[in-house]
């Protein structure tokens, strides 16, 4: 009975994210045009984008090769994969064990893999541009990443999320420097792993300094949809990651009544508009920098990072 | 009593008496047959040595020590005489040597098997050095016989440099004789070895000691130590290569093998300074000294008379370390040289041959050209590097272990020059086996079973010791102390 | 069972004899690699059976051979077993490659004699259990692939690689002997049982520690002793590249455990500190290198200094917790490292045989020079698809495991006291994070650039997909991957015996975990399921895929890509390798390489073209390598006017040389 | 204490020999140095004849002869032609100066008696003068041989040098073989003489001049 409970819980939460992701994209977009004193899109949009690619026949360069036509489908996989793992409103899902945060990373990491390599397939500069770009973005993102990991870490004493979450919504936590930091890196990261304003512009699509469009400017109809899907899922998943580490309040343990879940799903649906309007309000409030500089933005978030760890290596309570 | 004494007086006796022979006989085909024949009677005598050992008489004298040496002199002398039969009938071709030339080179090849053996038996050390000058001296000849401007000078300077080594050396001598008699009396005793091993406790430590400067320099300047090696490498590059074979191979060990003996009377000698140090540090300085040489050498056979210089250096230093660990090794590693070195010589002859020169720069692509003896090459200097699975690597790994527990310091010297010699080598062996083709490509019908047979052996060593030689050699080494 | 193996080995030395005697190539071929498929296969079922602990008392036995008053002594225990597998797999799957890839081999009798006396020395050498076998079989070892990178000398470049190879390898060697002498002590004991009882001074086990870094790691390829590396492994034919990198690093990292964990007994705290920094240093430095090159199998050999430097990093913190006396997080850390020592040889082996392939079938190694070969070569591109993904560490293949438990094992070093650890730690961390993310983008490059894009060259144009033989190989060695990927926990419990003897500790049975995760310490701390993962984006993929099929639409049509107005633009214009690591270039290269760009742009109007030259430098040579090198030129030169003096000069030397003995004679207390 | 007088007078001729070598070192003409060495090996004929007459051992009158007859008229005749033969050019150019030679020369005696004089008395302080002698005048032949440029002279140090060797020889008591190495040593010797006819270094070379043999030193530059 209460394996049957979890596992439909576990299959809630990957509709769940799988049905939140695009409104999520869609309020934020929201949220900006009206700071920009815009009417801005409907929320639903996105859903109606999606739709319409879904149906629009697919346009395959000459020369693209099988791994471009399964990238989405991959990509779609691991991203989708990596958000149904992330606790929402309830922690210790079914598998939640099966994979700890690190693999969680890393499961991003190969999507973008598959992303930078399908950036690579027609063999256009617009492509390479592209990818090149966006592995050396990850090439420090991933390691400030990791660092983040270990400082939560060492502070919780565990790897796995669920874990993590229940410590960290119990009082024994208190207030600490590294964590501090760790979130402050966190928020960098996740800014430039879903390629938002100041790192790169999700609006832009003929542009020199763009990298997340350049690497899919080749894709059309469904393929392209499954990966706006996924790179909106991908915004879910760090949203409601810092949701889970640092607002870990209103999250359900595992093995609580049907009450309870209804009250946590709402509690992450208000962390996600939390999280969406404050992006949209940074977003608007900061200008776009060169690629060059990301490096030392994604440098910064390395060393905050390693500072935390550092600081829970030297002692536990920092 | 007398049977006892054959194989003693076949060993002198044969080459003197072939000497004689090939003075009066005519014709290459045959004197070069007679050649080979009669260092193999040698060798042959040599071997029953290990069953019939006569008394050490007042002249003469086998021991293990010297059983070691006469052997392996015999057998690379013999090795030797079937590789220059093949050598020096090409020689005669092009016209480098006159038939009068080549009688008188088989006399002195049969004079200097005599010298060396002699050298190696007697038990007097009088009669020990009038050998070696005999030996120099019929050297001196061969080096000289293509009567080139190089040829003469290297024989010129070989000459000189040998002579007053052999003076120091007799000055020596005479210094032991001196520092014996107020213990043994005056006379022959006096200079018998056997009677100076029992009483050397009581001689005149001080004299003892200038005795061993004089005849560390004078035999050193033979065995090539540096800074006395100045005539090696000329008289290897310049004379017949199996000349350069044999005096690679053997002229240097009788001349070590005098320097050990007197290093044994110092040893036994409580007031006496240890010679240990010394020849550490001669050692040392040759090995380190002679890898840098190897760099720079644009004549095949000059730098591998360097690379001999340098494994004298390398044996030295082990008899000089002492203990049975090193000295085991250095016999080892001498044996393993003079086989695989004059192994290497005959490579070169060839090469040189082939190629019509021994400049280095005009050679290449062995490998490619000519297999056999290319890989031949290859895989002699590969051994004389020190690689395993070939004999020198045994000798090399008993000697830089047991050497860095005892004096770490002296042992990074020594991997030091080891490893300068190598990377100099193969840098050359890359130009010479390897590479495209370069120079003339002359036919030469030299023998190949000498060069393949000494590394067969090498090869064999390597892996697999016989109990009996190990025993054997362990004898010698507790007799060297 | 020992003996079973040395008779293999015997049988491969008499194949190489075989090899010489066989005139006709083709037949030679297919002779030599195929008794040397199956020997080494025969060695595999050995090494498992010993692993697997059907004979789990190490079966030891002395041959007659090597010291004469010693013999030579071989011993079969866990550690050699595991890594003889290893020795045997990578053997064995070359060896299959060869079966085909042979053909296209220009100067077969330089690599038919020397391959089987090559993989003889290698499984020797784990089976070696006194100082002399040992060093005898690892030197014959280098010297035999020396032979082999030497095979196609027609090319320069290749001679000097195989002469950098040959003086680093005998450097490495004397660094070993001088070890072994302290080890064995004045009277030579020489046997590693007399070792492993006797009892070393600290500083003198700082000696051996640190000789031992050098001469394994000389061979390793340990930043900096890894120049000859990238020189040597390309210069070879592709399958004994894949040999050297995959395995003979391998035997490598062998003899530094054999040493350091059996001989040497405890370590102390700061050993760890050295190999932990080397580790580092040595994966960054490595996957840095790659990036910079374009030439394939290069950038491949470049990749497994990075690969060697994550092991030594799971072996430095293996030695820090045994310091401490923390005997499970030791054990986690140990299989870490011998983990990613199968799954490196594992997936290094397949992507050279997938470099070997594109050779033979492109004739071209440099990447900027191919392009498009997916669609002339899809099943080499498919299996060289999964070997970047596993060598960069992506879920759910096997190089994530073992980077995954070094992380675990990072992870549980704050409770280390020492202080010094407690900052290393966390910046190796770093440093292990930062290269596992270039490996990501390495790799990227390596294979878009490659198989990706449109055909740069006729060469990359014409190009055909390989022969079966070799294509079993690589399919057999990505099968591989995969399994160890998604099922880590049987792997983890066969190393479990090899962690035990000598750590004395082992991870928690991992075959008894439900779902077949694996849980290094506790379910609640840490937990990976490669099985679940890999179903569930199977799932997910096939439910997208079916569902977007189903429910929307499935057409499809060509068109020509987007061209920004420009048509049919020549495939110069593609991003190219050098291109694509701009980026990172300039992000690290700057500092590391001391990279400069310089463009020179003519002016409007005028006709040459616009020119980027970049320029780097290898730091590591210049202030290393250079300044030795030119040392000895000097001191050569220097010296060399001793040949040219006249004989009265030399009669000086002889006589300065008596007055200063005699002047110590004279001053002799 | 064996007949003072004997002693003195061996004392006497052993440094006389020394003497000589200085004066050899001294001279800086072809001839003069000749007659030097003539002299020289007189001096040398004579201490062995005494060696022979105080230790009453005939077979040394031979030794002394040999030094006699073969080095003390024979060579210096033969070396006298050669010159002639060669056209050498008399005076020798040296590369050290008379003075600091002489310096040199000293320090070595001086550094020979310490050596020497370190044996302990016990070992009869006739062979122990006669040593510290001998060694002082195979340093000084050896000085000569490596400060003249031209390879008769160097013939003659070389010679010197040998002298003193028999001079060390025969004052060894009793030594046996003493007349084989003496005549072993007058081969060596010839063959050096003969040596600069045989390698017809005139035809060769343009002098016998050392350096000029050293013109092909190997390795053509």
């Amino acid at each position: 009975m209460a394996v049957i409970l979890d596992l439909v819980v576990q299959g809630l939460q990957m509709l769940l994210v799988l049905a939140l992701a695009p409104l999520l994209t869609g309020f934020v977009r929201k949220v900006k045009a009206r700071l920009l004193l815009r009417q801005g899109p409907p929320l639903i949009q996105p859903y109606r984008d999606l739709a319409r690619l879904m149906r629009k026949e697919v346009v395959l360069a000459e020369n693209a090769s099988w791994l471009f036509r399964v990238s989405p489908y991959f990509i779609f996989a691991a991203t989708w994969v990596a958000a149904s793992l992330v606790p929402t409103f309830r922690t210790g899902l079914l598998f939640s064990w099966s994979a700890d945060f690190i693999v969680i990373i890393a499961l991003l990491g190969s999507a973008r893999f598959f992303l930078a390599l399908a950036g690579l397939d027609v063999g256009t500069s617009f492509g390479g541009i592209g990818s090149s770009r966006e592995m050396m973005i990850a090439s420090l993102a991933e390691p400030a990443m990791i660092m983040i990991v270990f400082t939560v870490a060492l502070v919780a004493g565990s790897t796995q999320l669920s874990t993590m979450a229940t410590f960290l919504v119990s009082s024994e936590v208190g207030l600490r420097v590294s964590l501090g930091l760790a979130l402050f890196a966190l928020i960098m990261v996740a800014i430039a792993e879903n390629a938002r304003i100041p790192v790169d512009n999700p609006a832009t699509h003929l542009e020199l300094t763009m990298v997340h469009e350049a690497m899919v400017l080749e894709y059309s109809g469904r393929h392209l949809a499954l990966i706006e899907l996924s790179a909106s899922m991908k915004l879910l998943l760090y949203v409601s990651l810092i949701a889970c580490l640092f607002v870990p309040w209103g999250l359900v343990s595992s093995g609580g009544a049907v009450a309870l879940l209804a009250i946590g799903v709402v509690a992450y649906i208000a962390k996600l508009a939390a999280g969406g309007f404050l992006l949209a309000l940074f977003e608007t409030s900061i200008a776009k920098m060169r690629v060059f500089r990301v490096p030392e933005f994604l440098g910064a978030a390395l060393m905050l990072g390693l500072l935390a760890t550092l600081l829970l290596f030297v002692s536990r309570s920092l | 009593m007398t049977g006892m004494f054959e194989p003693v007086t076949a060993v002198l006796g044969i080459p003197a008496v072939a000497a004689a022979l090939l003075v009066a006989l005519p014709g290459y085909r045959l004197t070069a047959t007679l050649n080979v024949i009669a260092t193999f009677l040698t060798f042959l005598a040599a071997v029953s040595l290990f069953f019939g050992r006569p008394q050490p008489g007042p002249y003469l004298l086998v021991d293990d020590l010297n059983n070691v040496f006469i052997v392996l002199t015999t057998f690379v002398g013999f090795t030797t005489s079937v590789f220059s039969a093949s050598y020096i009938g090409h020689e005669i071709e092009i016209g480098r040597l006159t038939p009068r030339s080549l009688r008188f080179y088989h006399a002195m090849y049969q004079v200097l098997m005599f010298a060396m053996n002699l050298a190696l038996v007697t038990n007097n050390i009088g009669v020990m050095w009038v050998a070696i000058e005999l030996a120099t001296l019929t050297t001196v000849l061969m080096v000289g016989i293509y009567r080139t401007h190089e040829a003469l000078e290297a024989a010129w300077k070989y000459f000189i440099l040998g002579s007053v080594g052999i003076a120091l050396a007799l000055f020596g001598t005479i210094l032991v004789y001196m520092a014996a008699r107020p213990v043994i009396g005056e006379g022959l005793d006096a200079m018998v070895w056997t009677v100076l091993v029992t009483r050397a406790g009581a001689f005149d430590p001080a004299l003892l000691n200038v005795a061993f400067v004089f005849l560390l320099l004078g035999y050193g300047t033979k065995v090539g130590l540096a800074p006395l090696h100045a005539w090696l490498p000329d008289a290897h590059a310049e004379g017949p290569t199996p000349i350069s074979a044999v005096l690679s191979g053997l002229l240097l060990n009788v001349a070590l093998y005098a320097l050990l003996r007197f290093k044994m009377l110092l040893a036994l000698n409580p007031g006496a300074l240890a010679p240990g140090p010394l020849m550490v540090t001669m050692g040392l300085i040759s090995l380190v000294f002679a890898a840098f040489m190897l760099y720079r050498r644009r004549d095949i056979k000059r730098m591998f008379a360097y690379s001999s210089i340098e494994h004298m250096g390398i044996i030295t230093f082990a008899f000089g370390m002492g203990g049975p660990l090193a000295n085991f090794a250095g016999l080892l590693h001498m044996t393993m040289h003079s086989l695989t070195k004059s192994a290497i010589f005959f490579a070169v002859g060839h090469i040189a041959q082939v190629k019509g020169t021994q400049r280095i720069a005009d050679m290449g692509g062995l490998t490619a050209t000519n297999p056999v003896l290319g890989w031949g090459l290859v895989l002699g200097v590969v051994a004389i590097a020190g690689f395993p699975p070939l004999g020198i690597f045994m000798s090399e790994f008993l000697v830089i272990t047991s050497t860095f527990a005892r004096a770490p310091w002296l042992a990074i010297v020594l991997v030091f020059g080891i490893l300068v010699g190598v990377a100099a080598l193969f840098l050359r062996l890359n130009t010479i086996a390897f590479g495209e083709p370069r120079g003339a490509t002359a036919e030469a019908k030299a023998s190949y079973v000498p060069m393949f047979a000494h590394l067969a052996i090498v090869f064999v060593a390597g892996i697999y010791l016989p109990p009996a030689l190990v025993t054997w050699f362990q004898n010698v080494a507790k007799l060297l102390g | 069972m020992v003996l079973l193996a040395l008779a293999c080995a015997a049988v491969l030395i008499t194949t190489a004899a075989i090899a010489l005697a066989i005139q006709d190539p083709a037949r030679a071929r297919h002779v030599v690699y195929g008794i040397c498929l199956i020997v080494s296969s025969a060695l595999l079922v050995i090494a498992l059976l010993a692993l697997f602990g059907i004979s789990q008392t190490p079966s030891a036995v002395t041959l007659p051979l090597g010291i004469p008053w010693l013999g030579a002594r071989f011993r079969l225990d866990a550690l050699s077993a595991f890594f003889l597998a290893v020795v045997a797999l990578g053997a064995a799957a070359a060896s299959l490659f060869a079966l085909g890839y042979g053909r296209h081999e220009p100067a077969p009798r330089r690599v038919l004699p020397f391959y089987p006396a090559f993989l003889a020395g290698m499984s020797v050498v784990v089976l070696a259990d006194d100082a002399f076998t040992f060093l005898v079989s690892w030197e014959f070892m280098s010297l035999s692939s020396w032979a082999l990178v030497m095979a196609h000398q027609g090319v320069p470049d290749n001679v000097r690689a195989g002469y950098v190879y040959l003086i680093m390898a005998s450097f490495g060697t004397l660094a070993l002997l001088l070890m072994f002498g302290l080890l064995a002590g004045p009277d030579g004991g020489y046997a590693f049982a007399y070792m492993r009882a006797g009892q070393l001074s600290a500083g003198a086990a700082a000696v051996v520690l640190v000789l031992a870094l050098i001469g394994a790691g000389s061979k390793a390829g340990l930043v900096p002793l890894h120049v000859w590396l990238p020189l040597a492994h390309p210069a070879a034919p592709s399958h004994v590249s894949a040999l050297m990198s995959g395995v003979m690093t391998k035997v490598a990292v062998y003899g530094f455990v054999r040493i350091v964990f059996d001989l040497l007994g405890t370590p102390a705290w700061w050993w760890s500190m050295v190999v932990l920094a080397l580790g580092g240093i040595t994966a960054v430095m490595g996957v840095l290198y790659a990036l910079m090159q374009h030439d394939l199998k290069r950038l491949l050999a470049y990749h497994t200094v990075e690969n060697i430097g994550i092991i030594f990093i799971g072996l430095g913190l293996a030695l820090a917790f045994r310091a401490h006396g923390m005997a499970l997080a030791a054990a986690l850390a140990l299989t870490a490292g011998l983990l990613h020592v199968f799954n490196h040889s594992i997936f290094k082996s397949l992507l050279f045989f997938g470099a070997g392939a594109v050779l033979a079938s492109t004739g071209e190694r440099d990447m900027e020079r191919l392009g498009g070969l997916i669609h002339r070569m899809p099943q080499t591109a498919f299996v060289f698809l999964v070997g970047c993904a596993a060598i960069s560490a992506l879920p759910p293949l096997n190089g994530f495991v073992s980077e995954w438990l070094t992380f675990q094992a990072i992870l549980l070093s704050p409770q280390i006291p020492s202080w010094g650890l407690k900052l290393l730690v966390p910046a190796v961390g770093a440093l292990l994070a930062l290269s596992a993310a270039l490996a990501a983008a390495c790799f990227v490059k390596a294979f878009g650039v490659t198989f990706l894009g449109r055909a740069r060259t006729p060469a990359a144009e014409h190009a055909g997909e390989t022969d079966r033989f070799s294509l079993a190989a690589m399919f057999f060695l990505a099968a591989l991957c995969l399994v160890a990927g998604i099922l880590p926990g049987f792997f983890i419990d066969a190393l479990a015996p090899v962690v035990q003897s000598l750590v004395g500790a082992r991870m928690p049975v991992q075959s008894g975990v439900d779902w077949l995760s694996i849980v290094p310490i506790a379910e609640s701390r840490s937990s990976y399921n490669g099985l679940l993962v890999f179903l569930f984006m199977l799932l997910s993929g096939a439910l997208a895929a079916w569902a977007i099929h189903r429910l929307a639409s499935d057409k499809v049509r060509r068109a020509p890509p987007w061209d920004c107005g420009y048509p049919d633009a020549s495939p110069a214009t593609q991003y190219t390798a050098s291109s694509f690591a701009q980026p990172i270039r300039r992000v690290f290269g700057t500092v590391v390489f001391r990279a400069r760009e310089q463009v020179d742009m003519p002016p409007p109007g005028a006709l040459q073209p616009a020119r980027l030259t970049v320029e780097m430098r290898d730091l590591v040579w210049d202030a290393l390598y250079a300044p030795i090198a030119g040392g000895v030129g000097f001191a050569a030169d220097r010296l060399n006017h001793l040949q040219f003096l006249t004989i009265r000069q030399f009669l000086s030397l002889v006589f300065a040389a008596l007055v200063l003995l005699l002047l110590v004679l004279a001053i002799w207390p | 204490m064996r007949g003072g007088l004997s002693f003195d007078i061996a004392h006497l001729l052993a440094g006389s020999l020394v003497l000589v070598s200085f004066l050899e070192l001294y001279q800086d003409r072809l001839y003069a140095l000749l007659n030097m060495f003539a002299l020289h090996a007189l001096v040398l004929a004579l201490s062995v004849a005494w060696q022979a007459h105080i230790q009453d051992a005939p077979h040394l009158y031979v030794t002394a002869a040999i030094a006699l007859v073969f080095k003390a008229i024979i060579i210096p005749v033969a070396l006298h032609r050669i010159i002639v033969r060669l056209g050498i050019h008399r005076e020798i150019e040296k590369v050290v100066g008379v003075g600091p030679a002489m310096l040199l020369g000293m320090s070595l005696v001086a550094l020979s008696m310490v050596v020497m004089l370190r044996v302990t008395a016990d070992a009869d302080p006739l062979a122990r003068e006669d040593l510290a002698f001998a060694l002082s005048v195979v340093l000084l032949g050896l000085l000569m041989m490596v400060t003249r440029r031209n390879a008769v002279s160097q013939v003659i140090g070389f010679m010197s040098l040998e002298n003193g060797l028999v001079l060390a020889a025969t004052g060894a008591k009793g030594m046996p073989l003493v007349v084989e190495i003496s005549v072993a040593f007058s081969i060596l010797i010839a063959f050096i003489v003969i040596g600069i006819f045989l390698f017809r270094i005139r035809e060769r070379f343009d002098t016998v001049d050392v350096q000029a043999l050293d013109r092909f030193r190997g390795e053509r530059r």
